[in-house]
């Protein structure tokens, strides 16, 4: 079992590294799909002794919004966009991956420093949200395209997910369908935000929306 | 009755998102934005009994911060009657880059507005931290639509700025909710609800090393939202591109929410006796804002830029006053209130500024007082308010916080205080009296004031709520009624200062 | 007390309605000015009272804000001041009744009496209030009031820069006064006068650092140098009768500041003497340096004015060191002379100021350099200065002698004691020097403007002003003369006042004013001896030209040549001599082209006098602050991607601060 | 107070024009002429009043009551002026600054007079006049304030606070004041010879012969008066020439005997000698250039800064 969860735990990372990776803007969606089926499966596997309907009913919806509609979402607006294939990153590639490996160590360490009051299956969960979070972060301050920004801020929602998911907090099931809901509106405002942009400038590059300053 | 306050405007919301008929819009909002403040009131007169078993409860601090917002909502719904009304719906000329552009339809404006106050109400209702979450979530959203109101780049550009932070921002304090879920964990398959009643009722079990982190993810995450230096950028964008009524709101009321978040995550700490970790930090951040806010106001161009600037200044005293502790809480809660009521009255009377001088550049504007008498007096009473002078309320607020740092013998901090303080207030002095005084240059064809003749006239809708927000400030400066003197002693005791 | 507060409430509400009626500027005036003089006389019955009995009058009511309490005392300090204000506002605001009538088509005359009525109404409160909150509210309401008098003429571009200035340097001198009487009530929880007394500093460690406070917070008002660069800003830019109370009265605030707070301190020790000595002498040496260095009338009186804060300053500071060595003597004439010289240069200034107003009025013109002769047109006017430079420059029989005589004959009781002597000398070497300088310049400012011929042919034609212009000028110039002659009965009155200040009892201070008494007797009897001779000259005079018919001529000159208008000393060239002597000081900047070749083409000389202190210390200041400052500005740069990027610096960081 | 007191000022009104003739005698005397008689002085007044005068239409009433303030405030002087040991008619604590202040006062209205003529020459004097009586005045308090901290005057009896008033002062210059304390009263006694100089328009500082130097300060003020005026102008000049004559003659003829008149004959005595000494150093001198009149006088105020730090530390 625990097998299990390390090698879906080494893919999400490897799903990352990807993401800061690759230079197309489609594959990187893709991945970002991919990510959100994994996550899905995630606490299925970290806690299978509580596959109680809420914790089911959460990883259907966390497939289908993170798997399946945000994705289709961001490919639609792509394609609306006349916008050029490539991420155009502030930081190159190599130089990226290499700051990811870093925030990797960083990430490890920091799991290792907040020990969790009731040990999961296994420890590799808080460093890989950690992890996630981080290169979402990167994402968004690396690279030039309104679009890839949103695909950061989904990997930085991913992160969040895997930590609060795989410890499957004893909470309402409110809240999770409210900060649910919130990612949506969220990611559905950028949505249109690109639209406009993408009306207004004939581009998404953000690196131009730098008008107001000082 | 809380239920009441939350749905009332979401109802009037969707009403109005059905609404095709101008006046039927304005008539929905006015009555929306009294039936509020009159709940409120009686909120006050009988204290409304919790609902969702705690979940929502109105406790002292919350009772301030829903005060402030209704009632500055108000007095910004009275103000938008006549905003609407002088706004022309068509295509227009920007007046800094001159491409045209139109506004997005009254129905969305006045929707989201509604919006808008249901989710503040929320936030300050709520004693659950998920849902404080939501809410101060939702406001983002909901408040994005009306800064885009002038469809043009500039206010693209500052939205954009603004979802993109603060939803990052956001997405942090959710990491730090899970982070308090996992302190709050007891053993398996038990631990505290996430209520600031049962946290800090059990707080003594919490575990402290996730606590910290929790704390900064929430730190971190509402202060983007609140605007602390270097997590303010959004601010002046949004604040100086969105209308100034929304401007009004935003750093009048929406900050206070993002402030009473941050609050309450301090209320667990300082049960779980880590009060100093928080005050430290918040102190730090504190007088940071408050430097950058006093670097950015030197030598600034755009006047709704140096009033945004100057909320970034006032986040930082608040956050400093709360560091400080002791009786500086209570200076805290009163420089809340004045801060909110000063800071829109400032907005709108800068939009009346606006609507008339038809530019926000500080060199182009010169003898309001004369084309303006009235705004004019207003911005400069404004101006006087804002920056802590006698006898207006923020002296005194910002005189307990000076006082309560002298009786702890932190005269450095006080140093720090008073100098950036004087700092802003020569940078503010020179930017408003070179506007207000002189000779006014030639206005923009079409307006109806004329620096020739002595006593020109303004439009009472224009003038009325800023005047009446001014008239409260300064009332505040020279006398503090019992019963709010009794809540804010309150709100500060719920934080453990006084 | 009552009246007290009833003349405050008449101040308020006539200010209201004349600004309500500022669209009539008739009746604005009417309500203004009337409402101005009813409170002034209705106030001067308790002042007077309290100020001859010596008996306190107290208010109290509880407050509803922190730390403040609505109590109010008249002690015969507070008693004192609050006659001085009253006396030179009234006056100021019958001759502004008629000055501002000018503007009528251009300004707001009800906003100018609002403000000047609310102004009034503050500086009694700050005399008469006993919380340190009520204080500091009338305090900065007083600074702002008079802010809005100074920018009336707002489209004038100087006048802006003066505000602005007048503004900055007030509220800086406000942040120092907030955290003085933040110290005096330490972890006190009310800001009353009477916890300051009780419990406060005195005897701790604080005492000094409070006191140095009160020094650069009352100072900056007083216009202590270098903290004066406001003043020659502000009093010229603000109508006269504004200048005049200005000057008068409202910078005397700062000193009542000063005496109030040292009753708090308790026992001063010498060193706070001796650096009120050492600020004495500076002001007074230095403004009127400057004020011999300027061209413009009121500016010369701002500085003026500096000088005479100076001489005051030099009183207290002797009375400081007095009860510092435990010497009553010199702390009853110390204390006694200040306070004697503010009532009096309350007077002449005021009489100075409104006279400059006369000439700005006539003239328009405000240059020195370009007047003259006035005194054949405006008669009146011309004596009525004389009389108050005559006053300024501390000449008997007048007033200004009185004061300066007192403060000098307490040095000189000083000059025997051991660590006093040096002190003691200073201020006498300095009392004289000032005296000289003093004379030297208001010879200048009186002798060029109204004397000789005028050196530009005026704009329009010069007239004689108004009976309602003429009227409070004399009624100063009166004042200046009855305290000259009837000096020895003021001092013995001024008992009570002086227990007040020195905290000494009744018989003592009879006992030490004894030693001054007498002299004052014999000065009053030999200046009035020296009336009568000079009008049996007068007499002798006549008698011996009547008769005769004195020849009429130009100005004989030697016979040199016909003399003209432009052959006149002008006033930069009487000051030269002086100028040059201190031009390490002064720092004057020439600019000079000089006559070349046979016939040469015209030639120009061009002066200007800047303040030292604020090119030399306050400019630097600032900048250096806002250069520091602008080093900031990088950080907004309008990228999202940094601004983000801003956020997880933050975050990480700190999480690591934490986690290590 | 004694009626004998009031020979002083009456004696000094009389006499005071006869100092102008014996200074001129001396200086004739030393060119080899015979010279003006002593009493030319007397004459000229007399003549002087008999005259009408002339006004330029420049001027106003200022210019026309200068004179008389003039001669008023040296009269008033000559109240509080003791002569030698012998106290004057009024003496109170801090006369002293009111004699001062008196001549001030004459300074005053001289100076407005002048400037009322709005000719360039007297505007020149009377700058220069103002400037150097700012270094006159505290050189001339202090040497007198020197003098008083000596300590003899204690002696004296009547006189409250004697060291601090003319008459008192004055009373304590004995011998024995001179023996234990010569130093500080030979300082003193300069620096008052300086501001005497000074003040009366005498050699070096000033000339009264000539009237169309650039260089003059009294006599270029006073060119525009003429008949009465002109002679209360000469009167007034010629009562300081005394007042200062006695303060000096005061400290240089230490004779105390306690006796009023014995002790003003001998200072009168040495009253009638100093004109000699003037007239000898007005023709054995030249006149100063104008810029160092200014340092000249300063030192006087060294002089008398040194003698009272001297008196008080020692």
């Amino acid at each position: 079992m625990e097998l299990w969860i390390d090698a879906l735990i080494v893919l999400l990372i490897l799903t990352n590294l990807k993401l800061i990776g690759s230079s197309r803007l489609s594959a990187c969606i893709r991945i970002v799909a991919l990510q959100g089926v994994l996550l899905g499966i995630l606490p299925g596997l970290v806690n299978p002794d509580q596959m109680t309907l809420r914790a089911i009913l959460l990883s259907a919806i966390t497939i289908v919004f993170k798997g399946m509609v945000f994705p289709w979402l961001l490919l639609r607006s792509m394609r609306t966009s006349s916008v050029r294939r490539e991420m155009e990153p502030f930081i190159g590639y190599s130089t990226s991956m290499l700051i990811s490996v870093g925030l990797l160590a960083l990430a490890m360490w920091m799991g290792g420093r907040l020990p969790l009051p009731i040990p999961l299956k296994s420890p590799l969960v808080v460093p890989l949200s950690l992890f996630t979070i981080m290169v979402g972060l990167l994402a968004i301050v690396s690279r030039k395209k309104a679009l890839s920004q949103v695909l950061g801020y989904l990997v930085m929602e991913n992160g969040i997910y895997a930590f609060g998911l795989a410890l499957a907090l004893k909470e309402p099931l409110l809240v999770e369908l409210g900060t649910l809901l919130d990612v949506f509106m969220a990611v559905f405002v950028m949505g249109i935000a690109i639209f406009h942009i993408n009306r207004e400038f004939d581009h998404i590059d953000t690196d131009l929306l730098s008008a107001l300053k000082g | 009755m809380i239920l009441a306050l939350i749905f009332l405007p979401i109802a009037a919301a969707l009403a109005v998102f059905g609404l095709k008929s101008a006046t039927a819009i304005r008539v929905v909002l006015t009555t929306a934005a009294i039936g509020h403040a009159v709940l409120t009131v009686l909120a006050w007169i009988l204290p409304p009994a919790p609902v969702m078993d705690g979940w929502l409860l109105l406790d002292a601090p919350g009772l301030l911060f829903l005060s402030i917002t209704s009632a500055l909502f108000a007095m910004v719904s009275l103000y938008v009657l006549g905003y609407l009304q002088r706004e022309n719906w068509g295509k227009r000329q920007d007046f800094q880059e001159d491409f045209l552009f139109t506004n997005s339809r009254e129905s969305a404006f006045v929707g989201c507005l509604l919006l808008f106050l249901a989710m503040m109400t929320l936030v300050t209702v709520s004693q659950h931290f998920g849902l404080i979450w939501v809410a101060v979530e939702a406001t983002t959203l909901a408040s994005a639509p009306l800064i885009y109101f002038h469809r043009h780049r500039r206010s693209l550009e500052a939205t954009w700025k603004y979802i993109m932070i603060c939803s990052v921002g956001i997405a942090l304090a959710l990491l730090g909710n899970f982070f308090l879920a996992v302190a709050a964990t007891l053993a398996e398959n038990d631990h505290v609800p996430m209520l600031v009643s049962s946290l800090t009722a059990k707080a003594s079990l919490l575990h402290v090393p996730w606590l910290k982190a929790a704390f900064l993810f929430l730190l971190v995450g509402y202060g983007t939202k609140l605007g602390l230096a270097p997590m303010h950028t959004w601010l002046p964008d949004a604040h100086s591109e969105s209308p100034s009524v929304i401007s009004a709101l935003l750093s009048g009321a929406l900050l206070n929410c993002a402030f009473l978040a941050i609050l309450r995550i301090q209320q667990v700490l300082l049960a779980a006796g880590l009060s100093l970790f928080g005050q430290n930090l918040l102190l730090g951040f504190g007088l940071f804002s408050m430097i950058v806010a006093a670097a950015f106001m030197l030598r600034q161009l755009d006047f709704k830029r140096m009033l945004a600037y100057s909320s970034v200044e006032h986040v930082g005293i608040l956050s400093l006053a709360v560091g400080l502790g002791a009786n500086a809480g209570y200076g805290a809660m009163l420089h809340a209130v004045n801060h909110s009521l000063t800071k829109g009255m400032l907005f709108l009377v800068a939009g009346n500024i606006l609507a008339v001088y038809q530019t926000k550049s500080i060199r182009e504007v010169r003898g309001v007082t004369r084309v303006l008498p009235f705004s004019g007096a207003l911005w400069v009473m404004g101006f006087l308010a804002i920056t802590g002078s006698p006898p207006f309320g923020t002296f005194l607020s910002e005189l307990v916080i000076l006082k309560s740092a002298l009786d702890q013998g932190r005269f450095v901090i006080a140093a720090a205080y008073l100098l950036i303080l004087c700092i802003i207030f020569v940078a503010m002095a020179s930017v408003v009296l070179s506007m207000a005084q002189g000779e006014p240059g030639e206005l923009p064809a079409g307006s109806r004031n004329h620096p020739s003749l002595l006593f020109p006239r303004e439009s009472l809708l224009a003038v009325i709520p800023p005047l009446l927000l001014g008239v409260a400030v300064l009332v505040l400066g020279i006398y503090i009624p019992p019963f709010l003197q009794h809540v804010l002693e309150q709100a500060a005791r719920t934080f453990g200062m006084v | 007390m009552r009246l007290i507060l009833f003349s405050l409430m008449i101040f308020c509400f006539s200010g209201i309605c004349s600004f309500f009626f500022g669209k009539n500027p008739r009746v604005a005036n009417m309500m203004g000015a009337g409402g101005t003089v009813m409170g002034a006389l209705i106030g001067l019955v308790p002042a007077s009272i309290v100020l001859w009995t010596g008996r306190i009058a107290e208010f109290q009511r509880s407050w509803q804000i922190p730390y403040g309490s609505f109590s109010l005392k008249l002690d015969a300090l507070s008693a004192f001041f609050l006659l001085t204000i009253l006396i030179l506002s009234a006056i100021a605001a019958i001759y502004g009744c008629t000055y501002l009538w000018d503007y009528r088509n251009r300004k707001n005359l009800g906003a100018s009496w609002f403000f000047f009525n609310i102004l009034v109404a503050s500086m009694v409160m700050v005399v008469i209030s006993h919380n340190g909150m009520l204080f500091l509210m009338a305090w900065e309401i007083m600074s702002l009031s008079s802010f809005f008098l100074v920018t009336f003429e707002d489209e004038i571009k100087s006048v802006r820069q003066a505000g602005w200035i007048y503004l900055i340097a007030t509220h800086i001198g406000t942040a120092f006064l907030f955290v003085l009487f933040i110290l005096l009530a330490h972890r006190c929880s009310s800001l009353d006068f009477t916890h300051f007394i009780a419990s406060g500093v005195n005897g701790t460690s604080l005492t000094g650092t409070a006191f140095l406070l009160a020094v650069i917070g009352f100072g900056t008002k007083a216009g202590f140098m270098p903290f004066h660069v406001w003043l020659p800003e502000a009093h010229p830019a603000a109508p006269s009768h504004v200048s005049a109370v200005m000057s008068g009265v409202m910078i005397k605030t700062g000193i009542y500041g000063l005496f109030r707070t040292l009753s708090f301190l308790g026992r001063p020790e010498p060193w706070w003497g001796w650096l009120l000595i050492a600020v004495g002498l500076t002001s007074g040496i230095l403004g009127v340096l400057f004020a011999l260095a300027q061209h413009d009338l009121k500016r010369l009186l701002a500085y003026s004015s500096v000088e005479n804060i100076g001489i005051i300053t030099l009183g207290l500071g002797l009375g400081v060191l007095g009860l510092a060595v435990n010497q009553p003597v010199l702390a009853v004439l110390g204390f006694g002379g200040s306070l004697l010289h503010v009532l009096n240069h309350a007077l002449f200034k005021g009489l100075l100021f409104l006279g400059a107003g006369a000439v700005l009025h006539a003239t328009g013109v405000r240059n020195i350099e370009q007047l003259g002769g006035l005194i054949r047109h405006m008669p009146w006017t011309g004596t009525l200065f004389l009389i108050g430079s005559f006053a300024i420059c501390g000449l008997p029989p007048l007033n200004g002698f009185i004061s300066e005589f007192l403060i000098f004959v307490g040095a000189f009781m000083g000059m025997g004691l051991s660590d006093v002597s040096l002190s003691s000398i200073g201020v006498i070497a300095g009392l004289a020097a000032i005296g000289g300088l003093a004379a030297a310049c208001f010879t200048k400012a009186f002798g060029i403007v109204f004397l000789g011929e005028p050196r530009c042919t005026p704009a329009l034609p010069v007239h004689e002003i108004s009976w309602s212009m003429r009227l409070p000028m004399l009624l100063l110039a009166l004042g200046c003369l009855g305290i000259g002659l009837l000096s020895p009965w003021i001092i013995s009155a001024m008992n009570p006042l002086i227990g007040n200040v020195t905290g000494l009892l009744i018989n003592d201070i009879d006992v030490h004013l004894a030693v001054i008494v007498l002299p004052l007797q014999r000065i009053t009897a030999l200046s009035c001896f020296f009336v009568l001779i000079l009008a049996s000259l007068i007499l002798l005079r006549r008698h011996l030209l009547s008769g005769k018919i004195p020849g009429q001529s130009c100005t004989w000159d030697c016979g040199f040549l016909r003399p003209t208008a432009r052959m006149q000393y002008t006033a930069s060239s009487y000051a030269q001599p002086i100028t040059t002597m201190f031009g390490f000081f002064l720092q004057t900047r020439q600019t000079i082209h000089a006559p070349e070749g046979l016939f040469p083409a015209r030639a120009s000389l061009h002066t200007h006098t800047d303040d030292v202190f604020l090119k030399r210390l306050f400019h630097p200041l600032f900048h250096g602050i806002h250069r520091l400052l602008l080093r900031l500005h990088w950080l907004q740069q309008g990228r999202v991607q940094i601004y983000v990027l801003y956020v997880a610096v933050t975050l990480l960081s700190l999480l690591i601060w934490n986690l290590r | 107070m004694k009626m004998i007191f009031i020979l002083h000022p009456l004696g000094a009104l009389l006499l005071s024009p006869l100092l102008l003739g014996i200074v001129n005698r001396t200086k004739a005397f030393f060119a080899g002429r015979k010279g003006l008689p002593l009493l030319q002085a007397y004459y000229d007044l007399a003549r002087l009043f008999q005259k009408s005068a002339v006004y330029s239409r420049t001027t106003s009433w200022v210019f026309r009551a200068g004179p008389m303030v003039g001669l008023a405030a040296a009269m008033t002087a000559l109240l509080v002026l003791p002569i030698g040991g012998g106290a004057a008619c009024l003496n109170f604590t801090g006369d002293l600054i009111f004699l001062i202040y008196l001549l001030g006062v004459m300074r005053f209205f001289t100076v407005v007079a002048a400037l009322d003529t709005g000719s360039a020459f007297e505007g020149m004097g009377a700058s220069r006049e103002v400037q150097f009586s700012i270094l006159a005045e505290p050189a001339l308090l202090l040497s007198l304030l020197a003098m008083g901290e000596i300590g003899e005057s204690a002696i004296d009896s009547g006189i409250p606070l004697p060291h601090l008033s003319l008459s008192g002062i004055y009373a304590g210059l004995s011998f024995s004041a001179w023996m234990h304390s010569g130093t500080v009263l030979l300082l003193a006694a300069s620096a008052l010879f300086i501001v005497l100089l000074t003040e009366n328009a005498r050699i070096p500082v000033d000339d009264p012969n000539t009237h169309l130097e650039l260089t003059m300060i009294h006599e270029v003020m006073v060119l525009d008066h003429s008949g009465p005026d002109f002679a209360m102008i000469l009167y007034s000049s010629a009562i300081k020439l005394w007042i200062f004559g006695a303060l000096l003659a005061g400290i240089l003829v230490p004779v105390r005997s306690g006796d009023f008149l014995l002790d003003g004959a001998a200072t009168l005595g040495g009253i009638f000698l100093l004109p000699i000494g003037i007239g000898v150093i007005e023709s054995s001198m030249a006149r100063l250039r104008l810029l160092r009149v200014p340092q000249l006088l300063s030192g006087a105020g060294v002089l008398a800064i040194l003698a009272i730090v001297l008196v008080l530390k020692g």
